[in-house]
C-alpha cells in the first residue's frame, strides 16, 4: 500500500515538474538562441523581460530552501528514532517516520530544483560557471558521488523503516546515521563553492585536487557549514511545526487534533532548540567576514546593507514572541488550571522580551524625516543613539535567548511537582546560576561602550555568549535530574489547543523562511558588484544589488512560492494514505482524545508518568 | 508611479485580498494561505518604508600609462592593484599579522626592487627558510603564485606599479622611472576595464 | 469582574507609550522621530495581543468588549450614540488617511544617508606607517588644528565654529560611534578622498569635507589620524 | 456596570493624546524646504513688494566656505531667510539677510542642480566613485544690474551662459533686524587656585568651550529677488516642476572694502549652505477628494461586514 501509494504521488509530481521545467527551458532556450556573438566567447546570456538574475533568484532560492528542509529534517527524525527506541515509546518512532515522509517527498523535487539551478546557471553565467568549474571540477565529482550515496541511503532507510523494526532497529538506526553524515557533506561541499565566491583564497598552479582543495578551505566555509546546519534544524522543526499547525486545523476529528497538536509542539520545540544556539553561530561568521575584509563586513553592518539587519532583528523577534507565545498558549491550555500560576510570570518574560526587541530594533541611523532629523541634530538620535550599537545588541539577544529558554523550562515543569529531597537547592542553584547570568550580560554589555571595539569583540562578547550557553548546559541536564523522579500532579490534555496556535506556528515557519531568503540576499549583496569577491567582476547589466523594498517583495514572492510548494508536495505525499498516513498514527491514544496517556511536558525523554 | 509606489500598492493589495478572504472565506487551508499572505505583504511593506537604496557597481576606471606624470601617481595605481586585480591583499597585510602570508609593511624598505620583481614572477626560486608567522599557525593551504601568468596575470607596467606601491608604503623613494613604462600596446596592455 | 477589562488596560498603556515618547521624552532630549515612536507602539500592542489571548479568559477580557461594543449588545443611551458616532468615524478616519497620503507632501523624500558606507578596497588593508611617537602626536595635533578644528571643533567634537551651516554636521570624534568604531585605514580614505570620495550609500552630494590629497602629504594625514584618536580619547579598531 | 466610567476616562485620555497629535506639528519650525506659494497674477520683482509679507520665509544656517582652497574662517552673514512664490509660469525666490552695510560687491547667488544627476554642492564638482551632473547658478551682484545665469561641472568651470533667463533686484534697507548665531568660547580650564588643569593622561591642559546661541541686532539688510520662468528652454538651466522638490543651495559675498584695501569676501571666499530644497506648489488636484471617497465607502462596507460577523456570533 504504502509503497503504491508512494510511487503514484512520485509520478504525480515528476510529471508536474516536468512541465514546469519545460516551460522555464523554453524561453532560456530562445535567449540562448538570440544571442551568440560571433568570435568572443559569451560571458552572459539573458532572459528577455523577466531578467536572468531574477530567474536564478527564485530557482536558487527554492532549491535552498527545499535542501535546508530536506538536510535539517533527517537529523531530528534520526533523534526522535533513537528516542523511540530508547524511551520504548512507540509514539516517536511514528512521528519519525512521519518526519522521513515529508523528507522523501519533498527530496527529488530539491533535486529538480538543483538541477534546474544548474542548467540555469551554466545558461546564463557561462563566464563565472567556467571559471568556478576550473577551480572545483575535482569537488564536483565528490558532490556527485555523496548525491549517489545519499540517495541510496534514504531509500533503504525509508523503504526499510517497517521491515527493519526489532532485531534489525539497530541496522536501521545506522542507516540514519549515515544517512545524515552524507547529508552533511552534501551541504558542505556546495558551500565551499558559495563560500569562495565571498572570501575566496588565491589560486596557484598544483594539480587539479590541490586547486579545489586550496579553494575549499576558505576562510568563511567552516562559519558556514555551521550555520547552516543549526539553520536547517531550525527550518525543518518549524516547517515541521506549521505541518502540523495546519493539519490541526483541519482535523476532521479528535484523534487527529491530540496528533497534530502534539507533533506541532515537537516541531517548535525542535525549532526553538536549534534557534537558542544559532544567533552564536551568525555571530561567528560575521566576525569572520569583518575579519576576512572590513569592506564587506562595513557593507553588511553600516552601508548600504545596514538596513537589512533591522528586518532581520523584526523577524526574529516576532520568531521569538512567537515561540514564546505558542509555549505560554501551550501552559494555559493544555495544563488544566495553571492560568492563576503563571500569568505573573509569562508577563514578566513578555515584557523582557519585547524590551529586548524594542531595543535590538532601534536603529543606528534612524528613519526620520528631514525636519525631525535636524530637530535631533543628525540621524543620531542623543539618547537612543545607544542602543544602535553592537553591544546593545548583542546583549539584548543574549537576554531573549535566556528569556526563550526559561519558557522553555517553565513549559518543561508545568503540572509537575519535584519529589527529590534536593529540588529545593537545585531550583534555588539554578535562580541564582540566572540571576548571576543575566547580570554578567548586562553588566558586560553597558561596560562594552566604555573599552576599544576589539575588547569587546574578542573578550566581552565571546564571555556574554559563553555565560549563556553555560546556563543552557547546566539548567537543562538539572532540570532533566529533577524531573526523572518529578511526580505528575496534572496531565497534559492534548488537542484542546485554540486556532491561533496553529497560525502561531504557521508564522513561525514563515519567520524562519524569510529570514533565510532575507539572508541569502545580504550574502548575496555583500558581495557587491563581483562574482567573486575581488577576483572576478560582474560585468553583467545585473552587477547592481537591488534596494531593499524590491529585494523584499521578492522574498516574499519566493517565501509564498516555497509554502505552496511545500503544501503542494506535502499534499502528494498524503494522497490515498488519508485514511492510512500518519494522521491516524495515533493508535495508543485512547478514549475520545481528551486526554494523552502519553509524554507529558518533557519532550525528550518522556518521564514523569506512572 | 515609481517601482516603490507600485510595490507598495501590490503589497497593500495582497493584504487587503488576504483580508478579505479571512473575512469570506471559510476553508482552512485557504484561511492560512490568506494568513501567510497578509504576513508576507506587511513584511514588504516595511520593507518598503525603510530607506531604499540600490548598491551600483563603481565607474569605471581606465589607467593610460602614458598620462602618469608622477610617481605618486604610479604608486596610487599600484596600490589598486595591490588590492584589486593582483589579489595581493587576499593574503599579504601591510603591518598586520592576521595575515595568512608574510606581512608586507616595510617591504620596500627591506628589499630591492629586482628582489620583489622575482618574487613576484618566480615565487619558488628563492623562499625566506626564516620566515616564520607571527601567532598562531593558520591551515589555509595556498603558495604564491606567479603574478605573471594565469589566472592573476599582470603584466610588465602593473608589476612595476606595484613595486612603486610597496616602496612609497616603506616610505622609501620610488626607484621606477617613468620612462620604464612600456607604452599600451595595440591591444591595451597597460591598463584593462576590469580592473 | 475585577477593574476595568484588558481592552480598556490595552488602550491606556498605548497612550501612556505615546504620551511618554511623543510629548515627555522631549523635554530631556531631542524629540523622537514618529518612525520609532509607531515601532515601539507596535510593539506594545504586540505586548497586549499577545498577553490579551493568552487563555480563553483573558481573550474575552481583551476581545468581549470590543465585540460588544461592535454589535451594540447591551450598550444604550449615551453609550448608545457614542458607538455610533465612533464607528461613524472611523471610515471618515480611514478616508482622511487616504487624502492625507495622496494629497502632495510639503515634506521632500526621506533622506538616508549611510554614515560610514563601506571604505573602496584598495583602503581597507592600509596600515599607518608613522609610528605612534609623541612627537609625531604633538605634530598631528598642530596640522588637526591648521586644517581639522575650524570644523570638528578644538575639542574634537564636531562643534567647530564654521560647522554651523553645515549638513550633515562635521563627525563628533568624541562621539564613541564614530571613529572609535573604524579602523585608521579608514580615516585615511575619508580625510585623503573627502566628501567627493563617497560612494553613492555616501549620499555625497552635501559633505564640506575637502578632498585633502590636494594639499595634504600622506604622511601629514596620518599623524593627524593619531592626533584625532588621542585628542579624542577613543582607539582604532583593530584585529589584533 | 461599573466599567463604564474607567471606559469613558480612557476615552477621554485617547481624546486628548489624540488632540495632542494634532498640534504637534504646529509647533515644529524649522524646515528644510522653501515652500514657494501660488499666487494668482504676475510675480513680484520687487523685493518690497508687499506679497513677500504674507508668506512665512524658511531660515538656514550659513557656513564659511572651507571645501576647496581660498577658504575663509569667519563670515558676515550668519544665515538667510528665503521666501518662494510662483504662479505656474514664473517663479520668484528673496534671500533676506543682514548685512550691516551696503557695499558695491555685495553679492548672492541661488544654486541648482540640472537633469536627473545628483550633483555636488560645491560647484558640481566631479566625484571619486560616482557619476555627477552640472549645476545652474544665478548670481546676482550689488554693482550689476539684473543677474547672470551661470553653469558648472566642477571647479574652474563656472560660466556664463548663453541663454540667460534669470532676473534679479536687489535692495539694501537701513533699518534694524536681530540675528542668532552660536558663539563659542574656548577657556583654559583652571582650579580654585588659579593653576591650569591638566589631563592626567596626557598632561595636555584641559580646554574647556561654551557654546552659546546669541542674540544681536544689525542694521542694514539686504533683501534680493530672483525671478525665472518655472520652464525655459535652455538644456543647461535647471526645469522647476511643482510639487517636486529640486535641491536649492544658497552663497553670500560681504563685499566689504577693509583697510587693507581687499575685499571682505571674493571669489571662493564666501558663506555657503550645503544642499536644501525648494518645492513650488502644486495646483491643486480634485481626484484626491473621489479617491478619499471610495476609502470611506471601502471602509463602511467593511467595518458593516465585521459587525454582522460579530452579531451572528463568529468573530472573524
Amino acid at each position: 500500500m504504502e509503497h503504491m501509494r508512494n510511487q503514484k504521488s512520485v509520478y504525480a509530481y515528476a510529471a508536474l515538474f516536468l512541465v514546469l521545467a519545460f516551460a522555464v527551458a523554453m524561453p532560456v532556450g530562445l535567449a540562448w538562441a538570440e544571442d551568440a556573438p560571433a568570435g568572443a566567447a559569451t560571458e552572459y546570456r539573458d532572459i528577455p523581460g523577466m531578467g536572468s538574475r531574477n530567474l536564478i533568484w527564485i530557482v536558487a532560492q527554492q532549491h535552498l530552501l527545499l535542501a535546508g528542509f530536506v538536510l535539517g529534517v533527517p537529523i531530528f527524525a534520526w533523534v526522535c528514532e533513537i528516542v523511540g527506541v530508547r524511551t520504548g515509546d512507540q509514539r516517536y518512532d511514528k512521528l519519525a517516520k512521519e518526519f522521513t515522509k515529508l523528507l522523501t517527498s519533498s527530496y527529488a523535487t530539491t533535486a529538480l530544483f538543483g538541477g534546474i539551478l544548474l542548467f540555469l546557471l551554466i545558461g546564463l553565467y557561462p563566464k563565472l560557471m567556467n571559471y568556478l568549474s576550473d577551480v572545483f571540477f575535482p569537488s564536483f565529482l565528490v558532490y556527485c558521488a555523496l548525491f549517489l550515496l545519499e540517495t541510496a541511503t534514504l531509500y533503504l532507510y525509508w523503504y526499510g523503516w517497517d521491515a527493519m523494526q526489532g532485531s534489525k532497529k539497530g541496522l536501521h538506526l545506522f542507516l540514519g546515521f549515515l544517512l545524515n553524515v552524507f547529508a552533511f557533506f552534501i551541504m558542505v561541499v556546495p558551500n565551499s563553492w558559495a563560500t569562495f565566491q565571498a572570501s575566496p583564497v588565491v589560486i596557484a598552479e598544483g594539480s587539479m585536487w590541490a586547486k579545489a582543495w586550496t579553494a575549499t578551505w576558505n576562510p568563511t566555509w567552516w562559519p558556514v557549514n555551521i550555520h547552516r546546519l543549526i539553520a536547517n534544524v531550525v527550518l525543518g522543526g518549524y516547517i515541521c511545526g506549521a505541518y502540523a499547525g495546519l493539519k490541526y486545523l483541519m482535523a476532521q476529528n479528535a484523534e487527529e487534533r491530540v496528533h497534530y497538536d502534539w507533533m506541532g509542539y515537537v516541531g517548535n520545540f525542535i525549532g526553538v532548540f536549534g534557534l537558542l544556539p544559532l544567533p552564536f553561530a551568525g555571530y561567528w561568521l560575521m566576525r569572520e567576514i569583518y575579519q576576512y575584509n572590513q569592506q564587506m563586513g562595513i557593507t553588511l553592518m553600516g552601508g548600504f546593507l545596514s538596513w537589512l539587519f533591522i528586518l532581520q532583528a523584526m523577524l526574529i523577534g516576532i520568531l521569538f514572541v512567537g515561540s514564546n507565545y505558542y509555549f505560554w498558549l501551550g501552559i494555559m491550555h493544555r495544563i488544566p488550571g495553571s492560568e492563576a500560576r503563571y500569568r505573573r510570570p509569562i508577563l514578566t518574560m513578555l515584557v523582557i522580551l519585547l524590551v529586548c526587541l524594542g531595543v535590538w530594533m532601534t536603529p543606528h541611523s534612524l528613519v526620520a524625516s528631514l525636519e525631525e532629523a535636524r530637530k535631533m541634530g543628525g540621524t543620531h538620535h542623543p539618547l537612543l543613539g545607544v542602543f544602535g550599537v553592537m553591544s546593545a545588541k548583542m546583549t539584548v539577544a543574549n537576554l531573549m535567548i535566556l528569556v526563550t529558554f526559561m519558557s522553555f523550562i517553565m513549559y518543561w515543569r508545568a503540572g509537575k511537582e519535584e519529589t527529590a529531597r534536593w529540588a529545593k537547592v537545585a531550583k534555588a542553584g539554578q535562580g541564582v546560576i540566572l540571576g548571576i547570568a543575566v547580570i554578567v550580560v548586562v553588566v558586560l554589555g553597558v561596560w562594552g561602550y566604555f573599552v576599544p571595539a576589539i575588547t569587546r569583540i574578542n573578550y566581552f562578547s565571546t564571555t556574554q555568549v559563553l555565560v549563556v550557553l553555560f546556563v543552557l548546559l547546566t539548567v537543562t541536564p538539572l532540570t532533566g535530574l529533577l524531573m526523572k523522579s518529578a511526580r505528575t500532579t496534572t496531565e497534559m490534555v492534548w488537542g484542546v489547543m485554540p486556532a491561533r496556535a496553529g497560525y502561531a506556528l504557521v508564522l513561525n515557519a514563515v519567520m524562519v523562511i524569510l529570514l533565510m531568503t532575507l539572508m541569502g540576499y545580504a550574502r548575496s549583496s555583500s558581495r557587491v558588484h563581483w562574482h567573486v569577491y575581488g577576483v572576478m567582476q560582474d560585468t553583467s547589466q545585473y552587477a547592481y544589488s537591488p534596494a531593499l523594498g524590491y529585494a523584499a517583495a521578492f522574498m516574499a514572492l519566493n517565501t509564498f512560492m516555497f509554502c505552496m510548494l511545500v503544501a503542494f508536495i506535502f499534499w502528494v505525499a498524503t494522497l490515498g494514505g488519508e485514511k492510512k498516513g500518519g494522521a491516524t498514527d495515533t493508535a495508543s491514544v485512547k478514549g475520545k482524545g481528551a486526554t494523552s496517556p502519553a509524554a507529558g511536558g518533557a519532550p525528550v525523554p518522556a518521564t514523569g508518568r506512572q | 508611479m515609481t517601482e516603490v509606489q507600485l510595490l507598495q500598492t501590490i503589497g497593500m493589495s495582497v493584504v487587503g485580498l488576504g483580508g478579505a478572504i479571512l473575512l469570506f472565506v471559510k476553508a482552512r487551508f485557504v484561511r492560512v494561505m490568506a494568513f501567510v499572505a497578509i504576513v508576507l505583504g506587511a513584511f514588504s511593506l516595511v520593507a518598503l518604508s525603510v530607506p531604499q537604496m540600490a548598491s551600483m557597481p563603481p565607474a569605471v576606471e581606465k589607467i593610460d600609462v602614458a598620462s602618469i606624470k608622477e610617481k605618486k601617481e604610479l604608486a596610487a595605481i599600484g596600490q589598486k592593484i595591490f588590492f584589486g586585480k593582483g589579489q595581493c591583499a587576499l593574503c599579504h597585510t601591510i603591518g598586520s599579522s592576521e595575515g595568512r602570508c608574510p606581512d608586507l609593511k616595510g617591504v620596500g624598505a627591506k628589499l630591492t626592487r629586482e628582489f620583489i620583481y622575482e618574487s613576484l614572477t618566480q615565487p619558488q626560486a628563492y623562499v625566506y627558510k626564516d620566515y616564520e608567522h607571527v601567532g598562531q599557525a593558520k591551515f589555509f593551504p595556498a603558495k604564491m603564485p606567479y603574478i605573471n601568468k594565469k589566472p592573476i596575470g599582470l603584466n610588465n607596467n602593473e608589476i612595476l606599479a606595484v613595486i612603486a606601491f610597496l616602496q612609497s608604503m616603506s616610505g622609501e623613494e620610488v626607484t621606477i622611472n617613468l620612462s620604464e613604462l612600456a607604452a599600451p600596446g595595440p591591444a591595451g596592455s597597460g591598463g584593462r576595464k576590469d580592473l | 469582574m475585577r477593574g476595568p477589562s484588558l481592552a480598556v488596560k490595552g488602550g491606556i498603556l498605548l497612550a501612556v507609550v505615546f504620551a511618554a515618547l511623543k510629548f515627555v521624552l522631549p523635554l530631556f532630549t531631542a524629540p523622537l522621530p514618529m518612525s520609532l515612536i509607531w515601532l515601539y507602539l507596535f510593539l506594545a500592542t504586540i505586548g497586549i495581543v499577545v498577553y490579551g489571548t493568552l487563555s480563553a479568559e483573558s481573550t474575552e477580557a481583551l476581545l468581549g468588549p470590543v465585540f460588544r461594543f461592535l454589535s451594540g449588545e447591551g450598550i444604550g443611551g449615551m453609550a448608545k450614540s457614542a458607538r455610533l458616532a465612533v464607528l461613524a468615524l472611523v471610515p471618515l478616519l480611514v478616508g482622511w488617511q487616504t487624502y492625507s497620503g495622496l494629497v502632495p507632501s510639503s515634506q521632500p523624500p526621506a533622506e538616508n544617508r549611510t554614515i560610514h558606507p563601506a571604505p573602496p578596497g584598495e583602503f581597507v588593508g592600509l596600515s599607518n606607517p608613522v609610528p605612534n611617537t609623541p612627537e609625531n602626536v604633538m605634530q598631528g595635533r598642530g596640522f588637526y588644528s591648521a586644517f581639522c578644528s575650524p570644523c570638528h571643533g578644538a575639542k574634537f567634537n564636531g562643534n567647530g565654529a564654521a560647522s554651523d551651516g553645515f549638513n550633515p554636521p562635521p563627525a563628533n570624534f568624541s562621539d564613541p560611534g564614530t571613529i572609535a568604531m573604524l579602523q585608521e585605514s579608514y580615516l585615511f580614505w575619508r580625510i585623503k578622498k573627502g566628501g567627493v570620495g563617497l560612494s553613492v550609500e555616501g549620499h555625497p552630494w552635501k559633505s564640506a569635507m575637502p578632498r585633502w590629497e590636494v594639499e595634504l602629504s600622506d604622511d601629514m594625514i596620518w599623524k593627524i589620524i593619531m592626533a584625532e584618536y588621542a585628542g579624542a580619547g577613543q582607539k582604532p579598531r583593530t584585529w589584533e | 456596570m461599573r466599567i463604564v466610567p474607567l471606559r469613558n476616562r480612557a476615552g477621554a485620555l485617547l481624546a486628548v493624546a489624540a488632540g495632542l497629535l494634532w498640534v504637534a506639528p504646529a509647533l515644529s519650525q524649522e524646515t528644510v524646504v522653501v515652500r514657494a506659494k501660488l499666487i494668482p497674477g504676475e510675480v513680484p520683482t520687487d523685493p518690497m513688494a508687499p506679497v513677500w509679507n504674507t508668506i512665512p520665509p524658511t531660515e538656514f544656517p550659513m557656513s564659511p566656505q572651507v571645501h576647496w582652497q581660498k577658504r575663509i574662517g569667519s563670515v558676515t552673514v550668519k544665515s538667510v531667510k528665503v521666501r518662494g512664490v510662483h504662479n505656474n509660469k514664473q517663479i520668484a525666490f528673496m534671500l533676506e539677510y543682514a548685512d550691516p552695510s551696503q557695499d558695491p560687491a555685495d553679492a548672492a547667488a541661488l544654486e541648482f542642480m540640472v537633469g536627473d544627476k545628483k550633483a555636488h554642492f560645491a560647484h558640481g564638482q566631479p566625484m571619486g566613485q560616482v557619476e555627477g551632473g552640472p549645476v545652474n547658478i544665478w548670481y546676482w551682484r550689488n554693482d550689476a544690474p539684473g543677474a547672470v545665469d551661470m553653469s558648472a561641472q566642477g571647479f574652474g568651470t563656472l560660466k556664463k551662459q548663453a541663454q540667460q533667463d534669470v532676473q534679479a533686484k536687489g535692495v539694501w534697507k537701513d533699518e534694524k533686524t536681530k540675528i542668532k548665531f552660536k558663539e563659542r568660547k574656548q577657556s583654559l580650564r583652571k582650579d580654585p587656585k588659579g593653576e591650569l588643569v591638566k589631563d592626567s593622561k596626557t598632561g595636555d591642559p584641559i580646554v574647556d568651550e561654551e557654546t552659546k546661541v546669541v542674540e544681536q541686532e544689525v542694521s542694514g539688510v539686504w533683501r534680493v529677488v530672483f525671478t525665472r520662468a518655472l520652464a525655459t528652454t535652455d538644456k543647461e538651466d535647471v526645469q522647476i516642476q511643482t510639487g517636486t522638490f529640486p535641491n536649492v543651495a544658497f552663497a553670500v559675498w560681504d563685499g566689504k572694502k577693509q583697510d587693507s584695501g581687499d575685499l571682505k569676501e571674493t571669489g571662493s571666499q564666501k558663506a555657503i549652505s550645503s544642499w536644501w530644497y525648494i518645492n513650488a506648489e502644486p495646483p491643486p488636484d480634485y481626484s484626491i477628494y473621489l479617491y478619499g471617497l471610495m476609502a470611506v465607502v471601502l471602509a463602511a462596507g467593511v467595518e458593516f461586514v465585521i459587525i454582522r460577523k460579530v452579531k451572528k456570533g463568529q468573530p472573524a
